[in-house]
């Protein structure tokens, strides 16, 4: 099992879920944090002293996928949250050990 | 004079200018009294206490305005001292700068010639009497209507100078000290350039011991009030210091934006909405039908200083930062403080569009001399109040409020207040010493309140590191201001 | 009787005493009116009408207070039942209350000895009228600006009472209960206690008929408003029981903190300000100048209550809690309610000083007794609202007020209205009298209408757990207060 | 004629129909006048100027209610163009509309019989005059109070039809093009149909030339601000076009829910609050005491429009959606505006209710048909504007206002204002020709405007799409509504 | 070394809280999230127009833990976020290589 | 590749990105969290009642580096997060499968 983790500019979340959602996937777990990279970076002023925008405001989405599904995944994120332009974003994936759903207690793809 | 002689001319008077002007008596109005007086006396009693319900309410706007411009670790804290300095200055003044600077006490130190009686009235020929005598009237049942109606109406100015501080201070000020400023505010700080001009002191009189056009004239306070709050803000923050971080390793200072910008732009409309009765109301009668060009004056003075701000604010640095438009309306606000009753709607319009640039300037320089303001509250208050107390002296017309503070010249005429651009220097003059005394005196009061405080209080009067950067909210109020 | 003479006797008279009182006829005067009296007469409606817009806007105060000191996953709720309240409340007043309190139908039930007729003006001799001939004047084209300024004045503190108990029953009560509440405040619950007082019903009546001082005499209503919403709050706050979570297992209290102290804080400076329409324009008169009086006096209270609140606290659990100022400055507003005007200011400290230390200690009370009262609504309007009724019958000073409620004694001279400390016991019966009414009948009026409400409501007055726990904003309202 | 012969009539008249209508010639009064007229002419003007004071104040709901119907992305920038736009057409209307509209330069163009002297008040067979002389009296010192309360007055209400489109058009909206709409409604777009209407322009005149009732009757402005406002908004909202995912792909709409719910409904309790400024003081007098009754009706109207939004928006769709209940009663309150003083209190409830339910029905229609109005002002303003003109012609009971406009007969008898309901058809013919005009000429004027500005404006008006999908803040205003 | 995410229902938080403390846990880490799942996906009118609220609020709680407490606290928290209905949260694992606390620079079991 | 992350006191976030800049990573992500640990836990009374305040304001930094730069990473954020009192915070190290760069598709090291 693999946790895909990615992040995206915000007006991009419900188009990304929406694609998730059209290929099955039927949990995710999105959050409010913000970017430092490429893009960014610029300085404002207020009232009258300059300060750097180093952050810009991203959404970071996690879901736990089967193996067999991170690839399908990550090209559905892919596809749904570009704009190809700068700081679109990044998607990681990382290996789970266990994935546990609260109410029954089921361990692996059940848990899903 | 005016302040209080207001009283007797306002109160009791121009219903007419052939009638007497009679006294209000009590809480029915005595069978003799002529009836049109009695009416006349009772509506503007009301617009003194309407004028005092607004100024309680810039309470409101200050807290906005102050805790919108700071950070959000600490926006229950800020809040907090604006809600409280409402009840600390204003106990204050109730048992002591009332008294002190209105009451029996005050009338040699002060100079009010005679001491207030119970109806709140300069007594004629009142004997020497001692604090707790004619001075506590207006706790007592003997107090009149009137004399309480004034009292709210001076308290709520009180209450202005009081909380000017708390926004140069913010952020890094702990709270049992804020506290004792919020009283020694109400009971001595204030009433003394209080009593100095509106109480009919020295500077109200100089255009008699100095020659000096009509006296020092300040129509609802740009200076008695605003340039006075500002200099206890100049002076706390001196005595505070920059909050951690202001200022890069290099020396120059950062932005710390506002935590809530819509909050401070709903406390400037409050404000505004506020400083109509600040201003207008300090006519302190309906019967002066001059409120009506006070209010417009006020009006145009914080629209014309708005616009010039975002003007100017954007040519500096590119964007109409919203900061500095709510500070180029308060810089309005302040400087027509002064003269609005004096000038014409041209010169409220000049007088907006100088201090907005004022403002703005100051800001950038004080920030530039390692003063950290974090809401413009020295520029605003002391710079323009200060510029608001000269415009007096350059701008005024001469078409009201001759004979002010009671001036006379050698042929027993009402001396007219009319500025440099009138053709007079005189009212300059007064005006100069007005705001020399200011940012000398007072403010060397205000700093040495603060100085003396700092060495008394264990620890100074600053906040500790560990609290300043986790945010005042927890350690001092006990609550965040925003639960999750 | 005061508050529908006060048409009669203020907007009619007070002039001058020389001069008759004349009735406001239309909306035009009749040239027979002397130009004195129809001047002072419209004058005064002014006031009403200033007075009654002030109220209003305490629409706004209560909204935030009561939404700061919620929660946040409720906020989008609890500010739309203090929004919708003043329309449900005023629809039931408008249609039922009214007619019912003030109208013809009311007088032999609910005490007027004379039906109103068309100009708001009880009728000298009028027959026997039903609901709906005399009763609905006010809605028809008869209706004189007097009388619906008079409505207005009437309808806005009616809203006070409804919208207390949207506080103590916050963050759990169904929106289709509340709404239901709204209206049966406006129609029924709220009238009858005014009608016994302000009604000029039995209990204003009590000088006569029990030799009771001047009757009960309640100024603004800390009785007649905010212990009668007070009791409701109890009653309510008891049939819903307390919030999930509000109750250790151990069954001790825990806090659950509002979710925006700012925006607590800024509503009470919004009720502070409208509180001055609410006490001082309860004169109905420009012409009686005890209005400054009443200002000034409820300003000290709410100060003095403040900063009692603030050491009180302290002292007691060590930070200056923000929801504790708050409270205490509410506490020293509803307590003066009633004696404002008839209290000397060194009382009106002193009553603000009683009502922080009692709204604190009541809070505390209330909650160890199991009572969950999000924002101590029970405790301020409640317990201080009882503390204020029976702070007339402590304080007064007997200066202002003679023959309130037409109390006249033996020899036909005009009782005055004066306290247990000015050497008069039966005042305070009197004020002792309607502060039992209240919590026994009046409150069980309130306790019995919640109590059947809840049974016949499928699922009962209180929302779902599931509702409770995520929080009410989307299964009530359809829309969270703050989207993202 | 209404609002500049107000002037005349009311702060001159109306003490007691017996007194001669005298002028109030300077700041102080002249000892020959009469006092009691004196006293009546400046408690009128006091009300003049506590009602521009609320009308000011109203700036801050709209404010409130736009920048909390909007998105948190855009807060800093919708709440700046609701501040700035105060300053903006402030200006706009100081230098160009104001003498445009009512000096020297308009008599002729836009309907003066002759223009405004220095006093305000106008003159009594002047000579031709220009824009540059007569006109701007109103800056210099001969200005008189009075003509400073009236500009004051009339300066506020210009303000708020500025604002309006702010709403509509939030969240799209460049700030370099804002700002010169801010400009452009004061110097022109407002002056136009005012001229016309309160001008005593050839609306007003309709009673005359067109044999139309009263001519075209609007006691506070239904029409001249609300639906000139909302034309605007309908115009600038179709030039702007639809924000970005407002509609689907399918062209369904989508919800885009406000970022604060609560802020929103302060907002429109500061507008209710506000609007009594608006509508009662529109009787630019104390001594017609009407203004009670209009207080009354407005009070009615915005509370039955807030209980029916509720009620009705729940049978819609299913939830007493919060910002429905905000628009039912801002319905209420701009459908009550026109009629308010004509209408019996029974007509004001059913007016609110009908508001209501049009402002709802529209809501949703102005979106199916594509058009995006963030905040519902097209369907508030524009909509229930135009209801509340026609309503007059519906129904005005006849009680109040005869001779409005200075209608009379053939045989000199004043022309009463009375609608459909009530028997007359004339009334009805006048204000549809004024709603016609509203959505021909003047929606127009403002399609031009924005339709060629677009043109000229590189770029065109409207915000990037990159500035638009992040957020307005930071590009237009260099700071984010909300740090951290 | 594991890393323990759980998402949970937010006002089940405290519990779970004090139940791995319980249990000798003395750190972790939380965040508000928003949560995609079977639970949730209603529809609301929002002044006429209709959106879909696919998103519920959670709670995020993170926490390193030896390898040998992973199943213990699993289970506490399983036990102290069960509510038995639909929509109670995942619990996912994690291997670390490195734990390192900033203020000592200690490593490894020293550091959690 | 690894995924670090790091909890640290929210005023030390442009102390450790400036200083993670001078080492030159280009990316991070970061997050508001409340942290659990030996730092607070201090009893507050809110209204006369009493409630715990245990969890205080964190910041949580994200980023993804290359192997080889796992160390200096971690090492320069711990240099810049400490101040050497309680609460300072931790850094985990995570391995990470894949890393993606939406924008280019770019994926592995180019990506980050
Ligand atoms: N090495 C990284 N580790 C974690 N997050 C990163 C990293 N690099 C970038 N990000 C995240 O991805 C966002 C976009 O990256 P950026 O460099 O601006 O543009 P692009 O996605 O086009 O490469 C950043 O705002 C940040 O949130
Ligand atoms: N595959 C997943 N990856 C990440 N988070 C998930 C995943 N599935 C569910 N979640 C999270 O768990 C929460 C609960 O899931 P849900 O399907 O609603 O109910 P249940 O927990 O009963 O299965 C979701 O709101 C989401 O935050
Ligand atoms: N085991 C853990 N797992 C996840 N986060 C932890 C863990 N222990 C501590 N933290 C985080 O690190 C922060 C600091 O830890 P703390 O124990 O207070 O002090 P120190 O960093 O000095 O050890 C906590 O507030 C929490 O956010």
């Amino acid at each position: 099992m693999k946790l895909i983790t990615a992040v995206i500019k915000p007006f991009k979340v419900d188009d990304v879920k929406d694609a998730l959602k059209a290929t099955g996937i039927v949990g995710m777990t999105v959050g409010e944090v913000r970017g430092f990279g490429r893009q960014g970076g610029h300085t404002e002023t207020y009232r009258g002293a300059e300060y750097k925008i180093d952050f810009v405001p991203k959404v970071q989405i996690e879901l736990v996928v089967d193996d067999g599904a991170v690839d399908s995944a990550v090209d559905t994120i892919k596809a749904a949250a570009s704009t190809g332009k700068i700081g679109d974003g990044k998607i990681w994936v990382v290996s789970v050990d266990r994935l546990i759903r609260i109410r029954t207690g089921e361990e692996g793809a059940e848990a899903i | 004079m005016r302040k209080h002689a207001a009283l007797k001319y306002a109160l009791g008077g121009l219903v007419g200018a052939a009638l007497p002007a009679l006294l209000v008596t009590g809480s029915a109005f005595a069978a003799e009294v002529d009836p049109i007086v009695a009416l006349g006396e009772a509506t503007n009693l009301l617009w003194v206490v309407i004028g005092a319900v607004l100024v309680v309410f810039m309470q409101a706007g200050f807290a906005l305005v102050e805790t919108g411009f700071t950070q959000r670790k600490n926006a229950a804290e800020v809040m907090s001292t604006n809600f409280a300095i409402f009840g600390l200055g204003f106990v204050g003044f109730l048992f002591i700068g009332f008294p002190l600077a209105f009451g029996g006490f005050s009338y040699s130190a002060f100079g009010l010639a005679t001491p207030m009686n119970g109806d709140g009235l300069p007594a004629v020929g009142g004997d020497m009497t001692g604090l707790l005598y004619w001075g506590y009237d207006h706790l007592g049942s003997a107090a009149s209507p009137a004399l309480l109606g004034f009292f709210l109406y001076m308290v709520a100015f009180m209450d202005t100078v009081a909380t000017i501080p708390t926004g140069s201070m913010a952020e890094r000020w702990k709270w049992r000290s804020f506290v004792i400023w919020g009283l020694f505010c109400g009971a001595f700080y204030y009433p003394l350039f209080a009593a100095w001009t509106w109480g009919g002191g020295w500077l109200a009189k100089s255009w008699d011991t100095m020659d000096l056009g009509a006296g020092y004239v300040d129509f609802a306070g740009s200076g008695v009030v605003h340039a006075v709050g500002g200099a206890a803000a100049l002076a706390g923050a001196i005595v505070l210091g920059p909050r951690i971080g202001k200022f890069g390793p290099d020396g120059k200072p950062r932005a710390i934006p506002g935590h809530n910008i819509p909050m401070a732009m709903l406390g400037c409309f409050v404000l505004l909405f506020g400083w109509f009765g600040f201003n207008a109301a300090s006519t302190f009668a309906v019967t002066d039908i001059q409120f009506a060009t006070v209010a417009a004056n006020t009006a145009i003075a914080a629209a014309v200083g708005a616009v010039i701000a975002m003007y100017y604010i954007t040519f500096r640095t590119g964007k109409p930062d919203p900061g500095m438009m709510v500070n180029g309306m308060l810089a309005g606000l302040v400087a027509i403080t002064a003269p609005c009753a004096f000038v014409s709607p041209w010169a409220a319009a000049a007088i907006g569009a100088i201090a907005a640039v004022l403002a703005i300037e100051s800001v950038l320089f004080i920030e530039r001399r390692g003063v950290d303001d974090p809401v413009g509250a020295i520029a605003v208050h002391g710079v323009c109040g200060t510029f608001g107390v000269l415009a007096v002296g350059l701008f005024a017309n001469g078409v009201y409020g001759a004979g002010w503070n009671g001036a006379v010249d050698n042929a027993g005429e009402a001396i007219a207040v009319k500025g440099l651009f009138y053709g007079e220097v005189g009212q300059l003059g007064a005006q100069a010493l007005g705001a020399i005394v200011i940012w000398t005196v007072i403010f060397g009061f205000a700093f040495g309140f603060f100085k003396i405080q700092n060495k008394l209080t264990k620890g100074g009067i600053r906040s500790t590191e560990d609290d300043e950067t986790s945010g005042l909210d927890i350690p001092e109020m006990g609550v965040a201001a925003y639960a999750d």
